[in-house]
């Protein structure tokens, strides 16, 4: 066991961090904060696409790095990071499904319920993980689907500025839909799980080193306020949420396996939410405005804690755990099927 | 980044697991609670089973009689005992895991060969005095005076929280030798005889009713210069190295435990009925979530000091020490209560299996550092946050 | 309106504590907490019957006071301060029912469901609010029963070393009890919960003292750590749920609408109970020995929390009021029963 | 101890009830939210409406225009209006519970006729000038100065969070005349025309989206002398007074407000499905207990206001204030997360009902002293715990 990262992982989250600051610096978020209703940024896509965020993982012979699970976490963890606008997850799951996903010349959302779907009016196919076998809205079929939705569900209300949201009452029958058999809704499902809570981690990072940021210069009473015990206390408990989330959404990424990734996305959800909360409160009033970042993580947060396994659904699946296996995952018989296993990339040519 | 065994591992978990199996059928029923020699009995025939199979050390290095394995190897250790119900280290902790790393570390030649091997055997039985009543989270503050005389310190004043102090041959003392010095400065660590005259042991009974600790008041008492372990006013130095020691390990025993606990609450409230209730019922996967990430913090923070003893360097307590303490004292008392709920109103009855627990895990916030005092070193030490000036 | 207590009642409180602290000063609390499985304090009993504590409702020509509810109250939270051991509420409610439970010469216990009862061996009888009307099971009666329990009902082992208990798997049948015809058990257990709560308000209030006299006096770090902001705000929080339960326990007495009572014991549970805790967490290791109060206070607080009304009860019941009441409860409309209503002492004769 | 209305209370409540069944239903419904200038318009058609009715400045002193009425009678109305879904006081706040009560208190005979009878007639709307960027929770260390010449001051610097600076007439400021004396010493109490030379406001995005507040900016802008309540360099204290015109009646229109939204919500989720979640249903039971027990906090609180007021005692913000502050604040954030948990995920719409009030809510632990300054507050002011020395 090495439960550490690798030093070609380090590297690419390092790499990672770098590019997405060029590609998407602060200047960038906040034009797309402003920018609502107008067009998605393609150009930034298919950047994306370049540098193989969605393609990461398929073998080499498709354009892909033949990489797994848990580096496509690290660079997902630096997506939340940089509040990356976009139905990444989404996409990233359909390389190799859906041609152009893999490049970022496409764009795709998913969804597994009826319910807020991302990006809906932008994307060109809408991935459906309601049954055993995913399936395919393709972009032709979208456009009538935008069609027949009722007014209230425009996609101008989204809480979160740079993620525009429709609600689907229902979701489209399968006559309008192409299955994909070669791929199992169950492993998508267990994958965007992992992903969305690694951006949860990575926003829940950001946060923690804002508000440790903030109370490092700002004086109140004299006083740094990073030297009163009740912002050190905040601070504390921000950097313990993240470490534990951090440890759970790694394993996840290595085993994939239900209870870990139930708790991956259960703790890096809460992390995401509760630290944001409390970095506006280390902001105090200047974190309650328009112009700082602290709500745009905030309100992410909230989203993508909706999306997939919600905390509801996270805490009765793990109870079942518990009666459904005597040891609770004993530990020493994890197997690693993500790491290890070379057929995944096999599966999606 | 991987959770599996190397092959060495897992041939290591595998002969460790056979010879748990064979031996723990063997072993006597534990004794009643506050049967302290009998208690002392037990731990220390396990102790003694462990060393003749080779496991005995199995952290500490080869030439202090350890088996020189890593941090990682002790980790499987702890696991697999756990995992097989073995008995809990009990009498032989301070010994094996803090008086003796520290001698280990900064004794001489001729107090190693005095005092390791018998730690090894479950021979004799270590108690820490460190603590003093005005001295709680503020351990430099304490008063506890060495005066020198000759050959001999003469040492008075009293120590609290001193565990297994009626059953143990000795004790890690910390005293102060420079009363001019301030705090930190001028205290040195002695080895004393339990049985030397001017000792007295007195239980301390704790709000769980039991005797698991004892105030320890000594009335110049004697103590030869050559018990003393390091220099002269250098023992807050020496006490502290065995932190170093302290390899993420602390409490994963614990964590497996808690699991196991865990998994039980859910089939007993499934018999009672309990589980037909989905607050508590959610209650118990959240508790799930959080003992499976504890694990994994755990699995973490082992593979960070695995890596720094296999390069080497002295480890110095890390990020996960401070977070996992304060997450995982938290942790169990939110175990114990989802347990007082899951047996309703049984869990009035002292006698129901995790009550006891249930008392005993609300020391967990305050002992070895209040969570208190673990969010200033969070936010401090890690942090980098300007000084609170709390010491 | 004036919701401050009256001249009267603050004497009344004053004299209270002053009584308490007489007959049953902390040595004598110690020597009970030790004196396990010894006798009932039977001559104590008296002197608060003949305090007045049980009688207290009754009207003048049965030889109380004529007081009512609000009252009865101030002198629960008193006994729930001192510690007062024995069936306080039981007996209290027993008044006027059960013979000499007003003067204290009978030891009157109760429960509402099968689980724990109080006192069960000293117990000259006990009440049964199990149905609508009260029942009574008489200390012959008594005895069998305690004859035909498991001896895994032994009382030795209650939690709270000052409260025994013997947890009854089922209740008395009817033909071995005598039906209370003139009392309903709606309105006793309403009141039962009210004066529970009550002693709860009292052992949070009480907590909330140690741990500020201890915050004042013990030094670490060369100050008094109650000069840390950790602990000031522990502290706060514990004046705060105090408070808040205070509000809510006396207005129950006022009222006794079960969304009253439910909300008073709902929050004077929590607030004995965590203010019990956090008075432990600022004592720190002196906090955690059997010398110390404070573990007194948590167990009773945890017994007492599981008698009547629970915390999962009361918010179920809370929640089904908020659809009951088209206007949960609006205070304008409130009317005082027993504050006002002079029937209710006749009731009892 | 009672809860209920004296006979004059009552008849008070019963004619006003009246009053307000007949005029709510002619008033024009509520404009857009960041319309300023219609809701300007829209409070002070309310605001005048209460003046006409003799409703107005209930709880001021009869010679300074008020009704004179007592705190009880002032929450009456509070909750009469709440209940009956009046407008909210909005534009007229500040000049109605703080600028002109301290006016009315420290302000000279002409000041007040001046200042007080357009702010009851709903003619005249003030704002506030107190915060500063660089003083957020610490207000002693503002920094805007004004400087005298001749009649005048000169004033330069900037405000923040100022609430209805667009639409203002006037703004109560609090400045620094004496840059040479300590924090709370040197500050004065300035009346500034919103429309004077040098004064630009520039409205602050909440992050809920709405322009609710404004950063003022002031570039020596000129304010006479006579504009000056109280004695210079007491602007302090003249501030501070009107806490004393708080008597436990803030907030408590909101606590009715919050109840009425928890039975909504409780009907909502009967109507979605969600009222089948056990722990969302035993959620909202508890939130139900919290705001029934604050509302009763609020009636402890008001009733000692009423005692003071009648004994003529200067009403001091007792223990009431910071211990209903804090709780109340965490509650209604808690209010609020439980309705996006019944909404379920149209609660990232945000059109929906809630919605918004989710995101206000976020600044309740924030504004008008932070959760962290009112538990210091309670631990010194009220438990007498030795100071942290935080100011």
């Amino acid at each position: 066991m090495d439960f550490r990262l690798t030093e070609d992982q380090r590297l690419l989250r390092s790499e990672t961090r770098r590019l997405f600051t060029a590609l998407f610096p602060r200047e960038r978020l906040r034009q797309s904060v402003e920018a609502v209703g107008e067009d998605f940024d393609r150009a930034l896509w298919r950047k994306l696409g370049d540098a193989g965020l969605f393609s990461l993982r398929l073998p080499e012979r498709d354009g892909g790095a033949a990489l797994a699970l848990p580096e496509a976490v690290l660079l997902f963890e630096e997506a939340g990071r940089a509040l990356l606008p976009g139905p990444l997850t989404a996409t990233h799951l359909a390389a190799g499904l859906v041609p152009g996903a893999a490049e970022g010349t496409c764009v795709v959302t998913a969804v597994d319920r009826p319910g807020p779907a991302e990006h809906l009016a932008t994307a060109d196919a809408l991935l459906l993980l309601d049954g055993p076998r995913p399936r395919l809205l393709p972009a032709a079929q979208l456009s009538g689907l935008l069609g027949a939705l009722p007014d209230s569900t425009d996609s101008t209300d989204s809480i979160d500025p740079t993620t525009p949201l429709h609600l689907l009452p229902r979701l489209p029958p399968p006559d309008t839909t192409r299955p994909i058999p070669e791929a199992a809704a169950s492993r998508l499902l267990l994958e965007a799980t992992v992903l969305t809570a690694a951006q949860q981690l990575g926003s829940a990072g950001r946060t923690l080193e804002m508000a440790v940021d903030h109370a490092k210069v700002r004086t109140q009473f004299g006083r740094p306020i990073g030297a009163f015990q009740a912002v050190q206390h905040l601070c504390a408990q921000m950097l313990v949420r993240t470490e534990l989330a951090r440890a759970a959404v790694y394993a996840a990424s290595l085993t994939a396996l239900p209870p870990d990734v139930a708790a991956a996305k259960l703790l890096a959800d809460e992390a995401a939410v509760r630290n944001a909360r409390d970095c506006l409160q280390v902001h105090g009033g200047l974190g309650f405005t328009w112009e700082a970042d602290v709500h745009l993580h905030l309100k992410r947060a909230w989203l993508r804690a909706a999306q997939w396994q919600t905390a509801a659904r996270a805490e009765t699946a793990l109870a079942e755990e518990l009666l459904a296996d005597r040891r609770s995952v004993p530990p020493q018989t994890i197997v690693n099927p993500l790491g290890r296993n070379p057929e995944r990339p096999a599966n999606r040519q | 980044m991987n959770l599996d065994d190397t092959p060495e591992e897992a041939d290591f978990r595998h002969r460790l697991r056979s010879w748990l199996h064979r031996t723990l059928p063997t072993l006597p029923p534990a004794p009643a609670a506050d049967d302290w020699p009998a208690r002392r009995a037990h731990d220390c025939a396990w102790q003694r089973a462990l060393y003749e199979a080779g496991y005995a050390g199995l952290h500490w290095p080869c030439e202090a009689g350890g088996q020189g394995a890593g941090p990682l190897r002790h980790l499987i250790l702890l696991e697999e005992a756990e995992q097989a119900g073995a008995p809990y280290v009990g009498a032989g902790f301070v010994g094996l895991l803090h008086a003796g790393p520290t001698i280990a570390a900064e004794g001489t030649a001729a107090q190693r060969a005095r005092w390791l091997p018998p730690i090894l055997r479950g021979e004799e039985v270590w108690c820490q005095g460190f603590s003093e009543p005005e001295a709680g989270s503020d351990l430099a503050a304490l008063r506890t005076r060495a005066v020198r005389d000759g050959d001999s310190y003469l040492v008075t004043g009293s120590k609290i929280w001193t565990s297994h102090a009626q059953i143990a041959d000795w004790c890690e003392l910390l005293v102060r030798t420079d009363p001019s010095a301030p705090r930190h400065r001028g205290l040195s660590w002695l080895a004393m005889p339990m049985n030397a005259p001017g000792v007295t042991v007195r239980p301390l009974r704790t709000l769980a009713g039991s005797t698991e600790f004892a105030e320890v008041f000594l009335d110049e008492v004697r103590i030869p210069v050559s018990c003393r372990v390091g220099a002269e006013n250098d023992g807050w130095r020496v006490s502290m190295v065995t932190l170093s020691f302290e390899r993420g390990t602390a409490f994963a025993g614990e964590v497996v435990a808690c699991r196991r606990t865990l998994g039980r609450l859910a089939r007993a409230a499934q018999a009672n009925g309990a589980w037909e209730d989905a607050v508590l019922r959610r209650r118990l996967g959240r508790l799930h979530a959080e003992f499976t990430a504890l694990w994994r913090l755990v699995q973490a923070n082992v593979s960070e000091a695995e890596h720094s003893w296999r390069s080497g360097e002295s480890a110095v307590p890390g990020v996960g020490g401070s977070v996992f303490k304060l997450r995982y004292s938290h942790a169990r008392q939110e175990l114990y209560e989802a347990a007082a709920e899951v047996l309703g109103p049984l869990a009035l009855d002292a006698r129901r299996n995790w009550t006891a627990d249930r008392l005993s895990a609300l020391a967990y916030t305050i002992a070895a550092g209040t969570s208190q005092i673990q969010q200033n070193i969070i936010a401090e030490r890690i942090l980098g946050l300007p000084s609170g000036r709390w010491r």
